[in-house]
């Protein structure tokens, strides 16, 4: 069978896992995937999408850049009679037939799961600095959100000072040594909260350089937990990350195969990761995934 | 009717510009009907005021008049809307644009309310057969030369005419029979009342149409004169606030061509489309005019010369050997030189400044490593500013902000610093005042009597007369004589031009 | 100073300035310890050396960016020149290269050749800048990532990282590159000819053609010292975080360095530069960025402060706001 | 004999079928009416854009803010729509309004204080999507019945393909900008602007008025964009149609016209767009290209497009 696959693009290396592993999944499968990279732009995602209803593919993978803007498009391919699954972040359509179902890790519940180890290790007081994705992209909203809603119960635990770093690391670094400096050096601070690894792995450098130890004068909590962070927990430099698995490929695929032999009905949000690896775990995760 | 009220006014005109006070209480006055010269040096402020009349720059002090009435125009559109047209000293005009379309912008003819082209292309065609140019008015206006541009300036000024009309130096690139027929068109126009202020460096236009004359010096108004009553040696004087030397008048003296080397030769050089092969020799110290009507390929062989178009056939053989241009450098790296026609668009680099604009020439010929010493640039700018007396305060100053005939002053300047033994004069004294005039003639003399050579394209038969050894007469881009001697004389010229 | 402000041509130095010591100054208010430099073991460290040690990066850029604006094109493909350059360096030590020239003329070399290709489209294929420099822009990230397989390479090689975060007579090592590389260009610019045949290229192709100056050969130079230069700061980007981002690594920095030679004054229509106020340029960029982040106002408002910074600053430089706002003033006086 | 000055113009067009002919060859379904109708309904929104970028660099300038004018009237008009129930026949045109009053702002600073286009426009990129950024982050779904019915609005054409309002709206908007461009007197100053604007002033023309129009249009058919892009995503999104502004320029140079101002078409604008996309059609038909072959992939088709039409348009002339 056919596959179209609308990615996102390559704007981080957590991307490119994802992107590798739906092809390892499809070639190991032997589904012919048809891949196209939008480069961040809904616009170029909604014309691979008709350009696969025009090649008239057996199942359709989007992994949307953003939530919104999909109904139409979802028309067409139910008018084709093309099955379509959602990956990674979500979709808002009126119409929940429009796919078959959504395999997503679930942004808020990361923001959620940081938030908590943060208030268990702290005790309920800390002033932490937020290091925010891309302003408006889902994953910061979600995860902002998610942490934010902790915080409301947790009224010791303040985000002090919050800019974004736009999910990269020079960004983070960068960021990193202005907000220490701005909040003297960063003596009072307690805790740095990043929307994803890269930005955490940028900022460990700037509190070194800044004459603190991250992981232990500044607890840093992050997402993603990529092999960069695992071995950043592992030699205490992170404290937390919590997962974001890249691995989407099988399950989506499972879901077409099952749709082919006659499944019709299935859960709406397949929730994908959301382990939380420390230091106590991290390590093994590793070895784990570097055995694969 | 010379004793009408004056259409336009002007009093105590003030323009300043930073560190220059460009005019000083100026008083102006049109009357209708009348042709008024507007006279004086280069840089005197004639362009200035008239701009300020236009409102292209706003005046810091004065009163303009039109019909009585005071007018504060604020840009051309204004001026033109109150039947004030102008025609402004560099060729004004968009290349982007065809012909017709140049000539009619802001005025197209409309059907339906939308633009006619056919109708405008039609009158376009129309209105330029009165100039005898019998050309595509479709095509772009780039692809026509610098004179016929300046014609289709002139003849879209006078076709928006309503009241004024001003002309800023609109001969400067025209040849005698062109001229002749601008003459007949303001002629025609001062019978239907139209006010013309025409400026102009050539004495003998002044005296052929003008009824009234103004004359500025320094930024300020010497006074107004009746055309009849002045004369030439008055004029002058007040131009230049001080006699002018009598001019040599004599002929150069005829060269002993057997003791001289030759410098340049040309063997058949041509290029198909642009130039038939032309024959020609250039003396050590000798002077070769190139005569001609409007597009008869006289540019188009100084290009040749120069190795900005390249020959497609002949040999060109300069001091002995034979040499093959491919560049303007390898005719630069050889001693050679050349002063463009089109100033504008091929001479000036706007924004940098006076002296480097002079020592490029030089420094491209000692190529970019050996960068000539700070002194050494200001010693070669001063020298010009002083030999050809160009008016600016200031050698640091941006070139585009000098008046167009000292700009004219600049490009000689750039040229004489890197001391070519052959140097190709196209139009050399475009928009330059009298006095300067003189001046860069005995220059030129002085510099052939050193050895220099010089070929000079120009459509001043007087002027061609004054310099030249020699004079080469081109036609429909081939050479049709070549006069020596007693020749050389505008009567035997004009005969060589027209002959079949 | 008297002497100097009454030649007009040093005017245009005034204004960067002033708007770079506005923006300084309001950062003083917001923290009073902005201005606070201190000595640690030999090192000079403070918030103003931040400043510039962030801005190094479009700084470099800005150096060749005015060298291709001066000409009258523009260069859209330096920030993936930048990620090419960290990426092939980064490479360079993942396959176990130690030698720290070969690495860095490995990184220059990648730099040059990009910037030649640019330089021979403009120059010799006489395609307009924009779009002869937006292909490498595009196809420049995407070999970037090829060499990194998308992923981002880190690495641990201590005399690499110097580039981008070690010290030296006390500064960091970035802002040392920055003052070695304006030193050499302005060098190469003014001390021969070469900076005044870029000029008259950018103030008037065709006189200069006339001229004799070669501009294809000019044009095809500035593009490849803009590569070079980008190449430089894409190793100082890689060695800071020590890794090679080549997703993210000079994403958008192009507009930056743009923005940095005009607000130095510089004409994008070509003809007059000065190195020394596209410098200022990326110095004002930067501690508008410095300012937004000290100030603490929630960062869905960066852009809207950013453009506001710029209009005011580009306005402060025009003369006609600059008339206004004095005749403004008289005005206060008389009636107020 | 055809005009020379039309042989660019025509040459880009033989490309264009060159590339789609060869797409054709290559793969099945690919020469179909259904994907010829699909570039003009997928890039609709960014054809409008373009054209109206033609008039600014034809004009001599350039207008980096077109593709966060499109956001940010995405973002208004969904905050209308959705959050104060307004109709979107009303929204349309005060966003339409608020566009063509952002451009002719943009215009006065350019003509007034003497700033240069690429940073004025820069700086209004800015300050669109930092507006849109402020009225929402997130991006907000439209859900209206109008808008239903102007996605249903269409008619079919054989073999599949699709005629929809967005295509109809592209081909008005089209014919308009011809007619504007080449029949009125604001076109005629449009490229007087761009051949040499001192010489257009000493003509006559009324600069501040015509830049400040050229400004104004470009940002109301920026806005038009926006509410068509709204069409195609049902949503507004302040980070929507990032890097428009750069395929814009792009499409318009390769449809001939030059930067530096004066010379080139509105057609070749669309066949611009055209070109475009049919290089990502042929990507995504293609299908198994890594992200990083096809950035790389784009970069040499741009390439080889644009030196093959140098070539073949400089040996003509
Ligand atoms: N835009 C400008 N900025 C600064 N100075 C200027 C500007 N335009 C003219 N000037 C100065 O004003 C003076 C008068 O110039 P103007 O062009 O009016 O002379 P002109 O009488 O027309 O000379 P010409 O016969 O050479 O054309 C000159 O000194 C010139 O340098
Ligand atoms: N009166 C005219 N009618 C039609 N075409 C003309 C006319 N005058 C010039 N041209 C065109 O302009 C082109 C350029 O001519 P060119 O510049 O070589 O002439 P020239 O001898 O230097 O005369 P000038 O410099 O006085 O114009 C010619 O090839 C011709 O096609
Ligand atoms: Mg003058
Ligand atoms: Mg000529």
């Amino acid at each position: 069978i056919t596959v179209g696959f609308s990615q996102v693009g390559s704007e981080s290396g957590w991307r490119t896992s994802f992107s590798e592993s739906v092809k390892a999944e499809a070639e190991k499968r032997g589904i012919t995937l048809k891949f196209s990279d939008a480069q961040q732009k809904q616009e170029n995602q909604i014309k691979a999408v008709r350009s696969f209803i025009a090649q008239r593919v057996d199942a359709i993978v989007i992994a949307p850049v953003v939530e919104t803007g999909w109904q139409p498009v979802l028309m067409e391919a139910k008018r084709a009679r093309i099955p379509v699954v959602i990956v990674d972040r979500n979709v808002s359509v009126s119409d929940q037939s429009l796919y078959l179902t959504r395999i997503a890790p679930d942004f808020e519940l990361e923001g959620q799961k940081a938030a908590n180890w943060l208030v268990e290790k702290t005790e309920g007081q800390c002033n932490v600095l937020e290091l925010q994705g891309t302003v408006g992209s889902s994953a910061a909203i979600g995860r902002m959100k998610g942490f934010n809603d902790v915080l409301k119960q947790n009224p010791g635990v303040k985000i002090v000072r919050s800019q974004t770093a736009e999910f990269t690391r020079a960004k983070g670094k960068e960021v990193m040594e202005s907000l220490l400096k701005a909040e003297g050096g960063g003596k009072n601070v307690c805790a740095l909260w990043s929307h994803n690894d890269e930005m955490a792995l940028g900022a460990i450098q700037a509190i070194r350089e800044a004459g603190l130890k991250p992981g232990e004068d500044i607890l840093v909590v992050s997402v993603d937990a990529v092999d960069d962070a695992l071995k950043a927990i592992a030699d205490g430099s992170i404290n937390v990350s919590v997962e974001l698995s890249p691995h989407l490929g099988g399950p989506a695929f499972d879901v077409i195969e099952e749709h082919r032999k006659g499944k019709k009905e299935f859960d709406k949000w397949i929730r994908m990761g959301g382990a939380v690896y420390t230091s106590e775990n991290a390590a093994q995760e590793l070895a784990a995934r570097q055995a694969k | 009717m010379s004793h009408s009220n004056p259409v336009l006014q002007l009093q105590g005109i003030h323009k300043k510009f930073p560190g220059v006070h460009a005019l000083k209480g100026v008083d102006f006055s049109l009357r209708a009907g009348e042709i008024h010269a507007l006279l004086g040096e280069n840089g005197a402020g004639k362009s200035t005021l008239i701009k300020v009349m236009t409102g292209v720059y706003r005046r810091d002090g004065g009163s303009i008049r039109l019909d009585g009435q005071e007018i504060f125009p604020t840009n051309t559109g204004d001026a033109q809307a109150l039947g004030i047209s102008t025609v402004y000293q560099e060729v004004n005009l968009l290349p982007n644009l065809t012909v017709a379309q140049n000539i009619y912008l802001g005025r197209e003819p409309k059907r339906w309310g939308f633009i006619d082209w056919a109708t405008a292309n039609r009158k376009a065609e129309d209105l330029l057969r009165d100039y005898e140019l019998d050309i595509d008015v479709t095509q772009p206006l780039s692809s026509y030369s610098i004179a016929v541009q300046q014609l289709i300036a002139i003849a879209r000024g006078v076709d928006i005419s309503a009241k004024v009309l001003i002309l800023d130096e609109p001969t400067a690139s025209l040849d005698a029979d062109e001229v002749q027929s601008l003459f007949r068109i303001m002629r025609s126009l001062r019978e239907r009342g139209i006010g013309i202020v025409f400026v102009t460096h050539f004495l003998d236009q002044v005296y052929a149409v003008c009824d009234r004359i103004t004359i500025l010096r320094n930024a300020e108004l010497v006074g107004e004169f009746e055309a009849a009553t002045l004369t030439r040696q008055q004029l002058v004087g007040h131009m230049l606030g001080k006699e002018l030397a009598a001019l040599g008048q004599h002929k150069p003296a005829e060269l002993d061509r057997q003791q001289r080397d030759i410098a340049l030769t040309l063997d058949g050089v041509g290029k198909p489309g642009s130039l038939e092969p032309v024959h020609l020799s250039v003396a050590k110290g000798e002077v070769v005019g190139l005569a001609g009507l409007l597009g008869s390929g006289r540019t188009e062989l100084c290009r040749l010369i120069f190795g900005v178009d390249k020959a497609q056939s002949g040999t060109i053989t300069f001091n002995g050997k034979v040499v093959h241009l491919k560049s303007p450098k390898d005719a630069m790296l050889l001693g050679i030189g050349l002063c463009p026609e089109d100033r504008k668009h091929d001479g000036i680099l706007g924004p940098l400044s006076i002296r480097e604009n002079i020592m490029l020439a030089q420094q491209i010929k000692q190529g970019w490593w050996r960068y000539i010493p700070h002194a050494q640039q200001v010693a070669m700018a001063e020298k010009a500013v002083k030999d050809l007396s160009i008016a600016t305060s200031d050698i640091e100053k941006p070139i585009e902000q000098l008046s167009g005939g000292n700009q004219q002053k600049v490009i000689l300047g750039r040229w004489l610093a890197a001391n070519p033994s052959l140097l190709i004069l196209d139009e050399p004294t475009r928009g330059i005042d009298i006095g300067a005039h003189a001046e860069i003639i005995r220059l030129i003399r002085q510099l052939c009597a050193q050895g220099l050579s010089l070929v000079v394209a120009s459509s001043e038969l007087e002027e061609l007369v004054a310099f030249s050894n020699k004079v080469v007469v081109l036609r429909d881009h081939r050479k049709v004589a070549e006069l020596h001697g007693d020749d050389i004389h505008p009567q035997r010229i004009m005969q060589a031009i027209a002959s079949a | 100073m008297k002497t100097l402000l009454s030649n007009p041509a040093s005017w245009r130095y005034v204004w960067p300035i002033v708007g770079l010591l506005l923006l300084l100054s309001i950062n003083l208010i917001i923290s009073p310890e902005f201005f606070h430099l201190e000595i640690k073991d030999g090192r000079v460290y403070g918030s103003l050396i931040d400043v510039m040690l962030r801005a190094a990066p479009v700084a470099l850029l800005a150096i060749g960016m005015t060298l291709v604006i001066a000409t009258g094109g523009v260069d859209l493909s330096v920030g993936s020149i930048m990620a090419i350059a960290g990426a092939v360096a980064a490479g360079l030590i993942a396959a176990g290269v130690e030698s720290l020239p070969l690495i860095i003329g490995g990184g220059l070399l990648a730099g040059l050749i990009g910037g030649m290709i640019n330089g021979a489209l403009v120059g010799y294929l006489g395609i307009q800048p924009i779009v002869a420099t937006l292909i490498l822009m595009v196809a420049g990230r995407g070999i970037a990532q090829l060499i990194n397989s998308g992923q981002i390479v880190t690495f641990n090689h201590d005399s690499f990282a110097f580039l981008g975060s070690g010290y030296f007579l006390g500064l960091p090592f970035p802002i040392i590159l920055v003052i070695i590389t304006f030193i050499a260009v302005q060098l190469l610019m003014r001390r021969t000819a070469l900076g005044l045949y870029i000029e008259s290229v950018g103030a008037n192709a065709s006189a200069s053609h006339y001229l004799g100056i070669n501009a294809r050969a000019i044009k095809f130079s500035v593009y490849a010292i803009a590569g070079l230069c980008a190449a430089l700061a894409g190793m100082i980007a890689a060695a800071d975080i020590k890794g090679s981002d080549a997703n993210n690594a000079g994403l958008w920095l192009e507009l930056d360095a743009i923005l940095a030679v005009v607000i130095g004054g510089a004409s994008l229509m070509g003809g007059r530069f000065s190195l020394f106020l596209s410098v200022i340029g990326a110095l004002i960029i930067q501690s508008l960025l410095v300012t937004i982040i000290m100030s603490g106002i929630p960062p869905k408002y960066n852009l809207l402060i950013k453009a506001s910074a710029i209009i005011i600053i580009l306005l402060l430089q025009s003369p006609r706001f600059q008339q206004q706002l004095s005749g403004l003033m008289f005005w206060r006086k008389r009636h107020g | 004999m055809v005009n020379r000055k039309f042989i660019p113009l025509i040459v880009t067009c033989c490309l264009f079928f060159l590339l789609f002919g060869i797409g054709a060859a290559q793969f099945e379904g690919f020469g179909s009416s259904r994907v010829f109708f699909n570039l003009l309904s997928d890039n609709a929104f960014l054809i409008i854009a373009a054209i109206g970028m033609t008039f600014v660099i034809i004009s001599g300038g350039i207008d980096l803010s077109v593709g966060a004018v499109i956001a940010l009237t995405g973002v208004i008009a969904s905050v209308l729509i959705t959050q104060y129930g307004w109709h979107p026949l009303l929204v349309f045109p005060v966003v339409l309004l608020l566009g063509t009053l952002f451009g002719a702002t943009m215009g006065a600073l350019i003509h007034y204080y003497r700033l240069q286009p690429f940073i004025v426009t820069l700086a209004g990129m800015f300050l669109a999507r930092g507006l849109a950024s402020v009225i929402s982050e997130e991006s907000l779904p439209i859900d209206h019945e109008f808008y239903n019915e102007v996605a249903s609005f269409g008619f079919m054409l054989p073999g599949d393909a699709w005629v929809g309002s967005s295509t109809l709206i592209c081909i008005a908007v089209l014919i308009a900008a011809i007619v504007l461009a080449h029949f009125t007197r604001f076109g005629v100053r449009v490229y007087a602007m761009g051949g040499d604007p001192n010489s257009a002033g000493l003509m006559g023309i009324p600069q501040a008025q015509t830049t400040i129009r050229i400004y104004a249009l470009s940002s109301f058919l920026a806005a038009l964009a926006g509410i068509v892009y709204s069409f195609y995503t049902f949503s507004g999104y302040s980070l929507a149609a990032v890097g428009v502004e750069l395929d814009a320029i792009a499409a318009v140079v390769i449809g001939g016209t030059l930067l530096t101002g004066g010379y080139g078409y509105v057609a070749g604008t669309l066949i611009g767009v055209l070109i475009m996309g049919v290089v990502q059609t042929y990507i995504s038909f293609e299908g198994t290209l890594s992200s990083w072959w096809t950035k790389i992939v784009i970069g040499l088709l741009l390439f080889a497009f644009i030196a093959l039409q140098r070539v073949m348009s400089r040996t003509r002339h």
